[in-house]
């Protein structure tokens, strides 16, 4: 009972975490059928903007945190404007590959500015572990759930109640139709790069004080993200909360019912399963395109 | 309404399909469906949009399979069975929004059709073989044969992409006959056409059928689907509102009834 | 169409450039300097490796040439980055063989890109003084291939001899899934039986993992008394961190893979009291003065500290110890290569900022288990254990 | 047809006597080093652009595959002690198998699913590299893998081991270019051009697809073939799913569906690094940035940018 306790906490934490980078993936494909390979990049960003803003004590959280969120937003932006939006028209393999040599070149613009090493920094409470039938739990695994679903919810407002986030899904159903009925196309995909490099931040400042950030640690994250987004369903804000816990925890029990060295391909066996069960993912509903 | 109807032709039925349904969630596209379609005939198929017409053609050719009723070619049962067998068993169709290939040639596009004519495999291919070379010189020969047939044999080497509108529609004819069918399904044919090519269409159809070949027409253009179909079944809300000659569906009142108000083609009913 | 014309005038400098690295690079042979070869993992997952690697070894060929280099030749350090990629080392050393034609080679930094070019440095019969630790490195003795890193055996002899003392019988092991933890897991259930301790559990962790809980959940189940973490930074610092938060009230062992300031500053308070086997480099104001290594430790740190600014570590050592002691073996060789090779082989007792070095035909790694001495992190530094 | 042969014979002109050329003139094992590796790319490239290119169908996971291909070959070599031309077939049949038993279920995702799928299975498979430590040597990896020799000729010499590959890839560019000119190949362009089309016109596409996806394997283990007897060892880092991505790289960046884009993207990627040595801590800035402008100026790939770029210029001096 402590174990499998422990086991859930541990793949909760992580899975959340994957969940809120999945949601960036699944957002961004949602307004523009693009996977962007440099998502974790922004994982990364936005865990070492934190550990300069607030390691280094030079604001108070809160000003830090909307900081970091903020600069990272705006590279997205950036990425867009920049060098995705010359493109836009040619297949979507060829964006993807225009991404993944800005995660390249992110990660090294991340390994200049923050050199080689990892670096920590504190919890962001003070708050000791919690005791729940002999298994810890850590505050700061609440305060990453609290903000996960806080992203979640807020999308879904966002899509469900607002006019912009009304426009934007119009434009990822028929971008034609939402351009004859005036929604400005181009501004929407470059909200959605903006939000979603954002959420990316999001899931870096929340992992920052529980893992230590590194210039290469946005691979495996965006990677995991990348899963836990597919398994949900890509394009399914839901899904890719589902797909995440689901990674983490199948991750965590892996490692507890099985073996450690073969999380990974624990994972990754869950995954084909319920890929080849479901093939567009366990919410997905969307036909995937031809990449 | 499900009764088999009486054969004017004295040849066995090519497709007869026996009460075939299809729904969509809530949506009933085709119910209780029976026809029968005699070899070297033309059966056109009318309605209006959203009557099913489509659907049918795609429970025929195996892309879905019908909820239930049962579907034979030949006396032999074809629902359920992949799409790339049919054509095997001789069914061809083309498509309503015209899916040429449009990186390649229209040579090209030909010889993808005759796939199930020819056997040169990966290695053969790789390797030369002669007889393999053979082959390829045939299908090449035949699928030329074919452009002049439809009459854009002079664009065979251009991409099959670039082409106007009028040829591709053509293109896909060619095509589907490259795969030597003895059921060939149209769907829309003349749909985006003028009226000269929609009448070049219609002496196209009309050759075909003399090779003899048998054909299902989905179409809207009333002047072609009254001028060269034998039969005629009209399709409303999934289910067979009328079946007969085209003079007797012209004079059919519940035709009429389901056409009154659909400006688009209701006049060229009774013109 | 205006965008062309920039582009066309990029792609023809990039043609330019390729055109021109490929043949205007021809070896320049200069017969007055000795040229020798780096190939670290400066970038990539191994930096914490190359980096220092790369750093020290600039330095230390500096300093000779500031003296006046070796016989009245300059040394001429060629230094290539690895990424840590097996199929980047292997071009790298392949360039530094045959394009470059260095008399000898440091480096690679880790085990799997060392193991990948060991076959090139054989047949051109160049050699190679490899930093990195896995034991098959030297053992069977190849004759080309030194290594200057301590093995992993010696650094799980000092684990296990604090343990013992301390009346350990039971450990588990957490190691990283790479061949640093590999290598040290093997080692640590391979000596366990000579010193009468059982590994009741092995678990493994992915280098960029970010919660090690459920290894440790796993591993608590069995009640061991202590836990040997075997990995290099940050991994083995989420660890500590972890096993703080569990409340995990047995002793944590440390690799030598983590033997940096960089450890205690990512685990933070989570560090205290944590063992591990280091190079005697982290504790070397600490040494007795008769010490022989005392004075090189003591030069070297101010050397690099002042030059870089940033804390030394044990890693740069490997470089360092390996460019000394090719310096010495170059003396008198006149560049040949046999003759250096030699030299090397029959070295014995070179005092290195590893440890002290005594090479063999049959032993090329040449150190003496006393490398290593265990220490303690207490209040953010590291204490020396007697 | 006409230009489009022209043009075939016009890169088989350049192509052939600069690699007959290149072997003679060239003296330094580094750059013929160099040059084999692009060869051992292009393999690669060719077979995953068969796929990517031409059948439409993406693979994340490739790297597997090179990964099988150079594992079966070690372990037999070095365990059971199988000559490597013996091994080579072994080699084939086993990555063969494998690409069989996973492509069938696989191939039933479409489009990114798909990817994910590939993606997976090339995680699943280098865990068992590094895990399955006492056949494959775990992460530090194999070694003594033997060199190849033929007879009297050894091909431990880096100029006969450049030969022989580039053999090898001209085998496999002649094989790659008729097989696209034939039924089977026009079969296949018409699954990424439009699969319905070719269903309904008789083509298996679920039984053509596992083909060409068996056939890209077999091009990605004759190429981990080719690598592990040229490096002489072998460590689960060179199949991880960074050289997965690698790969899909070169095919965009050469161009999809073309064989001599493959060749071009392999060659450019392969030669990239090597020539950003100078940039030190930069090398990724620089490389990262490069890759971004070369899509973003030639999206159609190196090929046909370079194409385009010349027709301009030349219908600009005219």
């Amino acid at each position: 009972m402590q174990e499998i306790l422990q086991y859930l906490f541990s793949g909760i934490t992580n899975g959340a975490i994957y969940a809120v980078i999945a949601v960036g993936f699944s957002m961004l494909y949602n307004s523009t059928e693009l996977i962007n390979f440099a998502h974790g990049e922004f994982v990364m960003l936005g865990g070492l903007g934190i550990v300069t803003l607030w390691g280094g004590s030079l604001l108070p959280l809160p000003a830090a945190f909307v900081l970091t969120v903020i600069g990272v937003a705006f590279v997205g932006f950036l990425l867009e404007r920049v060098a995705l939006r010359k493109v836009s028209r040619s297949q979507p393999i060829v964006l993807v590959i225009i991404t993944i040599g800005a995660s390249i070149f992110l990660r090294g613009i991340g390994m200049l500015i923050w050199g080689k090493d990892a670096h920590a920094i504190p919890s962001f409470t003070k708050l000791s572990p919690m005791d729940v039938f002999g298994a810890k739990l850590m505050p700061q695994s609440i305060l990453i759930l609290a903000i996960v679903l806080l992203v979640v919810v807020g999308l879904h407002l966002f899509y469900r109640k607002t006019l912009t986030g009304k426009a934007m899904q119009a434009c990822a159903i028929n971008e034609k139709a939402a351009w004859l009925s005036g929604i400005p196309s181009d501004q929407m995909v470059l909200l959605a790069f903006f939000l979603s490099a954002g959420i990316g931040a999001i899931a870096g400042i929340i992992i920052a004080p529980i893992t230590m950030c590194g210039y290469d640690m946005g691979i495996l994250l965006g990677l995991k993200g990348f899963c836990a987004a597919m398994l949900g369903g890509l394009g399914s804000l839901w899904g890719s909360l589902v797909g995440g816990l689901l990674l983490g925890i199948s991750e965590s029990l892996g490692v507890g019912y099985v073996s450690s060295s073969l999380k990974d391909a624990i994972a990754f066996l869950v995954l084909l399963l319920i890929l080849y069960i479901r093939p567009t993912g366990i919410l997905g509903i969307k036909e995937a395109k031809r990449f | 309404m499900s009764a088999p109807c009486l054969n004017r032709f004295e040849k066995p039925p090519l497709l007869r399909a026996d009460s075939i349904s299809k729904a969509f969630g809530g949506v009933q596209a085709l119910l209780n469906v029976s026809f029968e379609v005699s070899e070297g005939t033309i059966l056109g198929i009318i309605g209006p949009n959203g009557a099913g017409k489509t659907t049918l053609f795609n429970v025929i050719t195996s892309a879905y399979p019908p909820d239930s009723g049962q579907l034979f070619l030949d006396r032999k049962k074809i629902q359920n069975r992949k799409v790339h067998e049919l054509v095997r068993l001789g069914i061809a169709r083309t498509f309503q929004n015209v899916e040429l290939f449009e990186n390649m040639t229209a040579l090209e596009n030909v010889m993808v059709g005759q796939y199930t004519q020819t056997r040169c495999g990966i290695f053969a291919a790789a390797a030369r073989l002669p007889w393999a070379v053979a082959e390829e010189k045939q299908a090449r020969e035949e699928a030329m044969a074919l452009l002049s047939f439809v009459g854009i044999a002079q664009y065979a080497e251009n991409r099959s992409g670039n082409l106007p509108f009028g040829w591709q529609r053509l293109l896909e004819i060619a095509r589907a006959l490259a795969a030597k069918p003895r059921l060939l399904l149209l769907d829309e044919p003349a749909a985006g056409l003028n009226a000269v090519e929609t009448r070049r269409l219609g002496n196209l159809i009309e050759r075909i059928r003399h090779q003899g070949v048998t054909i299902l027409l989905v179409e809207h253009d009333m002047n072609l689907t009254m001028t060269i179909c034998d039969r005629i079944i009209v399709l409303n809300y999934g289910k067979i509102l009328a079946h007969g000659t085209p003079e007797e569906i012209q004079s059919n009142p519940a035709v009429m009834a389901a056409y009154l108000g659909t400006s688009e083609v209701s006049p060229l009913i009774y013109d | 169409m205006r965008q062309i014309i920039p582009i066309k005038k990029g792609i023809k400098r990039l043609c330019l450039f390729l055109a021109a690295s490929l043949l205007f690079s021809s070896p320049a042979l200069s017969k007055d300097t000795f040229k020798i070869g780096g190939v670290f993992s400066v970038t990539g997952r191994a930096s914490f490796l190359g980096d220092p690697e790369k750093k020290s070894m600039e330095m230390l060929v500096n300093q000779i040439n500031a003296k006046g280099g070796i016989d009245g030749r300059l040394l001429e350090a060629v230094i290539y980055d690895t990424e840590g990629d097996p199929q980047k080392t292997v071009n790298a050393v392949s360039k530094l063989i045959n394009k470059d034609q260095v008399i000898a080679i440091i480096g690679p930094s880790l085990t799997p890109t060392t193991l990948a070019v060991v076959p090139f440095a054989e047949r051109s019969k160049t050699l190679l003084i490899s930093c990195a630790a896995g034991i098959l490195i030297t053992e069977p003795v190849k004759p080309w291939v030194f290594k200057t890193a301590q093995s992993d055996a010696l650094a799980v002899a000092s684990i296990y001899q604090h343990m013992k003392a301390q009346g350990i019988k039971k450990a588990a092991i957490l190691s990283v899934s790479d061949a640093f933890g590999e290598s040290g897991k093997q080692q640590l259930e391979k000596q366990a039986d000579a010193y009468g301790i059982t590994v009741i559990r092995s678990e493994t962790f992915g280098a960029g993992d970010t919660d090690m809980t459920p290894q440790l959940t796993k591993i608590r189940k069995e009640n061991p008394e202590a836990i040997i973490c075997w990995g290099t930074n940050p991994g083995p610092a989420v660890v500590a961190k972890n096993v703080k938060q569990l409340g995990l009230q047995i002793p944590l062992y440390q690799s030598h893979g983590v033997a940096s300031p960089k450890f205690i500053e990512l685990a933070s308070d989570a560090a205290e009291g944590i063992y591990l086997p280091t190079g005697k480099i982290l504790v070397a104001d600490l040494l007795p003065d008769n010490d022989p290594q005392k004075p090189v430790l003591q030069n070297y740190i101010k050397e690099f500290e002042s030059r870089y600014n940033m804390p030394v570590s044990g890693f740069g050592g490997y470089a360092y110890d390996a460019v000394r002691m090719l310096a010495e073996a170059l003396k008198g060789s006149n560049g040949d290569k046999e003759k250096v090779r030699a030299a090397l082989e029959e070295m014995k007792g070179f005092v290195g900022v590893s440890g002290v070095f005594s090479f063999s035909k049959t032993e090329h790694n040449g150190l003496s288990p006393d490398a290593f001495v265990m220490v303690q992190i207490r209040n953010n530094t590291w204490e020396l254990i007697r | 047809m006409k230009p489009e042969c022209f043009k075939n014979r016009l890169y088989y002109g350049i192509f052939l006597p600069v690699i007959a050329v290149s072997g003679f003139v060239i003296d330094s094992p580094y750059y013929l080093q160099v040059l084999t590796f692009i060869g051992i790319n292009t393999l690669l490239t060719i077979g995953l652009n068969m796929l990517m290119g031409y059948a439409g169908q993406i693979s994340l996971g490739h790297a597997a595959f090179y990964g099988i291909g150079a594992y079966t070959t070690t372990i037999l070599t070095v365990h059971f002690d199988f000559s490597p031309w013996a091994a080579l077939p072994c080699t084939l049949v086993v990555t063969g198998m494998v690409a069989f038993l996973v492509g069938l279920p696989m191939l039933k995702l479409t489009g990114y699913y798909l990817g994910m799928g590939t993606l997976g299975f090339g995680m699943i498979v280098y865990v068992l590299f590094r895990e399955w430590s006492h056949v494959t040597g775990g992460s530090s990896g194999m070694v003594g893998i033997p060199s190849l020799s033929l007879g009297p000729v050894s091909f431990s010499d880096s100029r006969n081991y450049f030969y022989l590959v580039w053999m090898i890839v001209l085998v496999c560019i002649v094989f790659c270019q008729r097989l696209i000119q034939s039924r089977v190949g026009r079969a296949l362009r018409s699954i990424s051009d439009s699969e319905n089309a070719a269903k309904a016109l008789g083509v298996d596409t679920k039984d053509l697809k596992l083909k060409i996806f068996i056939l890209s394997a077999l091009f990605a283990a004759m190429a981990g073939f080719l690598y592990a007897h040229l490096v002489t060892f072998i460590s689960p880092g060179s199949f991880d799913f960074m050289v997965s991505i690698r790969m899909v790289t070169m095919v965009v960046i050469g161009g999809m569906a073309s064989i001599w884009g493959a060749l071009l993207g392999a060659s450019v990627l392969t030669l990239l690094p090597e020539c950003l040595h100078a940039f030190a801590d930069f090398e990724m800035v620089v490389y990262g940035l490069i890759l971004m402008l070369i899509m973003i100026f030639m999206p159609r790939g190196l090929t046909r940018g370079l194409m385009d770029i010349y027709e301009r210029s030349v219908s600009k001096q005219i």
